[in-house]
């Protein structure tokens, strides 16, 4: 059988979150820090909520939030950033 | 730095809408939004809208989406295109990406109006090409107009994955099999109807076991799933297809409404965790509103009745409206907004909404 | 597949105006519109292989999210084809891994 | 497992769910001529059938979850609420005649041509029997949703309601 | 539930965790306890550099050199990838005025034993791609390195509960009970854990933890914000900083009147990039209490400041800023040690941007004061009392 990735970017498969699970990740970025799944390309904008469902079989979904959500939302390039006005 | 009355970030049917109802009553209004044509998800919507008049029933949503936009022109509302909002940072200042450039814009008032986005779901063999996003999908056909395959399998029966289903008919594919986990049928049923009379079998609890292929999807095995959601051995059944198509859901984009620092309530039904708004849309956060699917996910109907009303109350905070106007614009937005939210399908997001609504009470 | 037939849109209108050379194949495409329509439309589906299982991806979200259809566009990599609009004369490649940087960089 | 009955596990309505639609005429009123069908079983909030009707036949009234009401006496058979319906529910039954005649919304490509000889369907999409293309009528007020009308052996007429795809050249 | 510990060390950062591992190496029984999750303070909000070449010489550099020793069998000891890599580092220099400051600093450096040396720009282009024309040079050091920080602390975590230590995650400290001056529980929000020894490794949060003991600690957060690029080819050399930071650090006096916005923020290169391609590019130095929010300004200003010195980042994408507070002192060194007038009460804390490379030396000499009373460098330049009551 074929792999079940739940972190596409990063490759992170269900069994490799389940085992983070099992070493006392209890929140997203818990998942994030064992498994680098959320850490990629999207910065799991496609993998939190499948993460918050593993994660919600032992703990209320309601106190699942995501990671502290910084700038940029949107991958910018740096080179567009510098060009920017003087304020 | 630019300067503005209100900004909205989002020229979807809710973001539009709002910046339609501000600028009529004359606020200076500037609509951000980091795609090259405005319209959000209105432009794949082409299908007939349900509602009454009010919401433009009967009219196919791209056409919605075309009324709203010759609205914003009229009225003068400046829609910044191509323009990336990437950061939302205190005293509300936005700053976003146009031009290859970086800006920012501070504005009076923000309205969120930034929609949903699909969920994904997880199985072997989900990475593989051919395996997307419904959504994804109506993109290529509606918009582009490229089929992204031929032979296609639909996951979910929500109204998404009908009428998907539905349009990658109209656009010359075949819909092998449409699948739901769930014991029935999620959508409307008239949209279930146009699909079975078209050929397509809809089997209810059942789910994706695997994808087959190596290099790109070239059939589907699924297996039937029991009361408990567990899948039943010996009730697999092998699908040739090109394409399998996600329909489960969207979940509210509210990143640039945690990175404001609103306050979140959690509402299953709403997609999850939702920002807390009061009557007005306004959030904790005096000056900022959402609108639309941020707040938790409807239909474009109900998106476009909530602009208008964030719309209207960030127009009278800023004094373009009286209080007595704006009491009576937001009675009927509300009993429009009602009337969307009846019946079986609309019940379970009144009280939801009520429910958010009462977390914005509690918390004052 | 493009779908120039539609029952409620009408007829597709556009022509080809613009060539983009796609891991040396030569394909025919419409200015303006994502790479990865013109990539469909010319039977492509598989954009990249990932860096650590090296396993094919291809459209997943279609909205610049998810980032599984990155390609090295004109010797960039990590380009999302399906926000990114075609130019005429642009150079493609199936990414494999992180890319690789071109020669300027 | 057994198999349910019904729109929400079979995606389309079963006759106990159509006896009881108030937008479905009698068999009788069938008879005497065209009248509209309408296979509405679910309270969404939609009305534009109501407004769409020129004779005012269909009610739905508030709030708009209701399902149409129709006036079979009064319904002429007009034809016009079969487009108007966003759902694509609404179809013309005509058993006036020796054969059966059935309108429904159609909104593939290609269109079937008046003449045409064609498998018709039932609600599951099955072929049922062939058919033939009375009439496609196309207007700029049905916003390209077009109404085809095809003429079946009469015991169909409960249950042909549309015809299968036309394979693109 | 009430337990008991030898040991009580509060905090799960690098040097909560490199104590407890170094504590349990010697089969002493260690209650960690840590009010949310491994690395979620600084340590999960920095960079991955372990630079020994941006220590003064004296015992700033000696612990660090004394660092680096360990980091070299670390990954083995701790029998966890721990992406720890000896890849060199160099510092970029922008004008004359800072090549005279780094040539004073290298030659007080290699007088003390670390391997350094000043490049011109030619030789400093062969290392690292990129680089503006305009730098007159660069110094390279090939002992500096990288480790990912949260591998690091999961990778001390899991040795140390291997050996026996308890880590208690969501547990935080409410309050801790002394009698007769000495030490005798620490309660949490899930019990009290009796011990006759706590050691304070809260990080930032140090001075809340002193507070309960009746102490006051001259720490204070200094807030670093870092953005981190999508994951690219190789491209960096290993760590690179640039000489303002140095400057900066150490001779505050030569940036004294200008007040643009760099200096402001205090923005210094610190570039470096994971095993996973990611490129970090820091930093800024605030004072703004615990507000670890990510500003515009400091996004602009960093990355100007980056792309000024490697042009070449400007083709990159950034996916993602962060904050981090570091625990500032005012002389730039750790608290290190046993607290006078109460007894079983040991800081770790204070170790500003330095955490990561100073990390498993901390967890070494801590472990040796409690267990040995003594250790193999001199720390009484750390001591917690140096600053006076």
């Amino acid at each position: 059988m074929k792999e079940e990735y739940i972190c596409r970017c990063e490759e992170v498969t269900r069994e490799e979150i389940e085992r983070a699970i099992a070493d006392g990740a209890t929140t997203l970025s818990g998942i994030k820090k064992r498994t680098r799944a959320g850490m990629g390309l999207c910065q799991g904008r496609t993998c939190r909520r499948l993460i918050t469902q593993m994660l919600s079989k032992t703990k209320n979904p309601a106190e699942i939030t995501p990671p502290t959500s910084r700038p940029p939302v949107r991958a910018v390039k740096i080179g567009e950033i510098v060009e920017g006005e003087d304020d | 730095m630019k300067t503005t009355e209100i900004a909205v970030i989002g020229a979807g049917p809710a973001g539009l809408s709002c910046a339609v109802e501000a600028a009529r009553a004359g606020a200076k209004v500037t609509v951000l939004d980091e795609n090259l044509k405005p319209g959000g998800q209105l432009f794949k919507q082409i299908h007939k809208f349900f509602g009454s008049r009010e919401h433009k029933a009967g009219t196919r949503g791209f056409r919605i989406g075309e009324q709203l936009l010759s609205e914003t022109e009229k009225l003068g509302v400046e829609v910044l295109l191509s323009s990336t909002v990437y950061g939302l940072y205190e005293d509300r200042l936005i700053a976003y990406i146009k031009d290859g450039k970086d800006n920012t814009l501070r504005a009076e008032k923000i309205v969120i109006a930034t929609g949903a986005s699909e969920n994904a779901l997880a199985f072997p063999g989900c990475t593989l090409p051919g395996v997307m996003g419904a959504g994804a999908a109506q993109t290529m056909i509606n918009v582009n107009r490229v089929l992204p395959g031929k032979k296609v399998i639909m996951v979910g029966s929500g109204n998404v994955g009908l009428i998907v289903s539905y349009q990658l008919m109209q656009a010359g594919a075949d819909v092998v099999a449409l699948i739901e986990a769930a014991p029935k049928i999620g959508g409307y049923g008239v949209h279930a109807a146009k699909i079975r009379r078209a050929g397509v079998p809809i089997f209810v609890s059942t789910t994706i076991k695997e994808v087959l292929g190596e290099e790109m999807v070239e059939g589907v095995v699924t297996v039937e799933l029991n009361e408990k959601w567990q899948p039943i051995e010996g009730t697999e059944r092998e699908f040739e297809a090109d394409t399998v198509c996600l329909a489960v859901g969207l979940s509210p984009l509210t990143e640039l409404a945690w990175m404001a620092g609103c306050e979140f309530t959690f509402i299953p039904a709403l997609g999850g965790h939702v920002p807390i708004h009061d009557k007005n849309m306004e959030t904790t956060l005096p000056g900022i509103y959402v609108a639309g699917d941020i707040t938790g996910v409807e239909e474009a109907s109900s998106a476009m009745e909530e602009g208008r009303l964030a719309g209207v109350a960030a127009a009278e905070s800023l004094g373009y409206i009286d209080a007595q106007k704006a009491e009576e614009l937001k009675q009927q937005i509300w009993a429009r907004l009602d009337a969307l939210r009846t019946g079986p399908f609309g019940e379970g997001r009144f009280s939801a909404k009520l429910k958010q609504l009462n977390s914005r009470r509690l918390l004052a | 597949m493009r779908v120039i037939h539609h029952p409620i849109l009408g007829d597709d209108t556009r022509v080809c105006n613009a060539t983009i050379t796609v891991d040396g194949r030569q394909i025919p495409a419409v200015e303006g519109e994502p790479i990865a329509a013109a990539l469909l439309a010319a039977g492509i589906k598989k954009f990249r292989e990932t860096p650590k299982h090296h396993k094919p991806r291809g459209i997943f979200c279609a909205i610049g999210r998810c980032t599984d259809c990155i390609m090295t566009v004109d010797g960039i990599p990590n380009v999302r084809t399906c926000i990114t609009p075609v130019r005429d004369g642009m150079v493609i490649k199936t990414q494999k891994g992180l890319g690789e940087w071109s020669e300027a960089k | 497992m057994t198999q349910k009955i019904g729109i929400i596990y079979q995606g389309f309505p079963s006759e106990q769910e159509l006896a009881k639609a108030p937008g479905v005429p009698s068999d009788e009123r069938i008879k005497r001529g065209p009248v509209a069908f309408i296979e509405c079983v679910q309270e969404i909030p939609c009305n534009p059938c109501e407004e769409a009707c020129p004779y005012g036949v269909i009610t739905v009234g508030k709030p708009i979850t209701n399902l149409p009401k129709l006036d079979e006496e009064k319904c002429v058979g007009c034809g016009t609420c079969i487009a108007a319906c966003p759902g694509l529910a609404i179809f013309m039954l005509n058993g006036s005649k020796q054969k059966a005649e059935i309108s429904f919304p159609y909104e593939y490509y290609p269109l079937p041509e008046k003449g045409d000889v064609v498998d018709c369907v039932d609600r599951e999409g099955k072929t049922v029997t062939e058919g033939k293309v009375l009439r496609v009528v196309k207007s700029p007020k049905y916003d390209a949703t077009a109404v085809v009308t095809v003429e079946v052996p009469m015991e169909y007429i409960k249950i042909v309601r549309s015809i299968k795809r036309l394979r693109r050249s | 539930m009430k337990k008991t510990a030898e040991i009580v060390v509060i905090g799960g950062g690098v040097i909560g965790t490199s104590i407890a591992y170094f504590l349990s190496k010697r089969w002493k029984k260690v209650v960690l306890v840590e009010r949310d999750d491994l690395a979620s303070g600084s340590s999960g909000a920095c960079d991955i550099d372990i630079i020994l070449q941006s220590k003064n010489p004296g015992i700033h550099l000696k612990l660090a050199m004394a660092s680096a020793e360990i980091y070299k069998n670390l990954p083995e000891e701790l029998d966890f990838d721990i992406e720890y890599e000896n890849t060199g580092g160099m510092i970029l220099i922008e004008d004359e005025e800072q090549l005279n400051v780094m040539k004073e600093f290298v030659k007080k450096q290699r007088a003390v034993g670390l391997q350094v040396d000043l490049l011109d720009f030619k030789e400093a282009t062969k290392l690292q791609k990129g680089l503006a024309p305009h730098l007159v040079g660069a110094t390279y050091s090939p002992q500096d390195g990288h480790v990912n920080p949260l591998r690091l602390c999961i990778g001390f975590a899991r040795a140390a509960a291997k050996r026996g230590a308890e880590i208690c995650l969501g547990t935080a400290v409410t309050n801790i009970k002394t009698e007769n001056g000495r030490v005798k529980s620490v309660v949490t929000n899930r019990g009290e854990i009796e011990t006759e020894i706590v050691v304070n490794a809260a990080g930032v949060f140090t001075p809340m933890i002193c507070e309960m003991v009746g102490m006051t600690a001259p720490i204070k957060p200094h807030r670093g914000q870092i953005i981190v690029t999508e994951p690219v080819p190789k491209f960096v050399m290993g760590a690179v900083l640039c000489a303002k930071y140095i400057v900066a650090k150490y001779n505050p006096k030569l940036l004294e009147g200008s007040d643009d916005l760099e200096t402001r923020l205090g923005v210094g290169l610190s570039l470096s990039q994971t095993r996973n391609g990611n490129i970090l590019i820091g930093g800024c130095r605030e004072f703004v209490g615990y507000n670890r929010s990510t500003t515009h300004e400091a996004f602009v200003t960093i990355l100007k400041h980056a792309t000024r010195l490697v042009p070449a980042l400007k083709e990159i994408h950034a996916i993602r800023s962060f904050a981090g507070l570091r625990p500032y002192t005012p002389d730039g060194l750790p608290l290190l040690g046993p607290v006078e007038g109460i007894e079983g009460f040991i800081m770790a804390a204070g170790h500003e941007g330095d955490g990561i490379a100073l990390s498993p030396v901390t967890g070494r000499i801590i472990s040796d004061i409690i267990l040995d009373g003594k250790t193999f460098i001199d720390i009484a330049p750390l001591s917690p009392g140096r600053f006076g009551k």
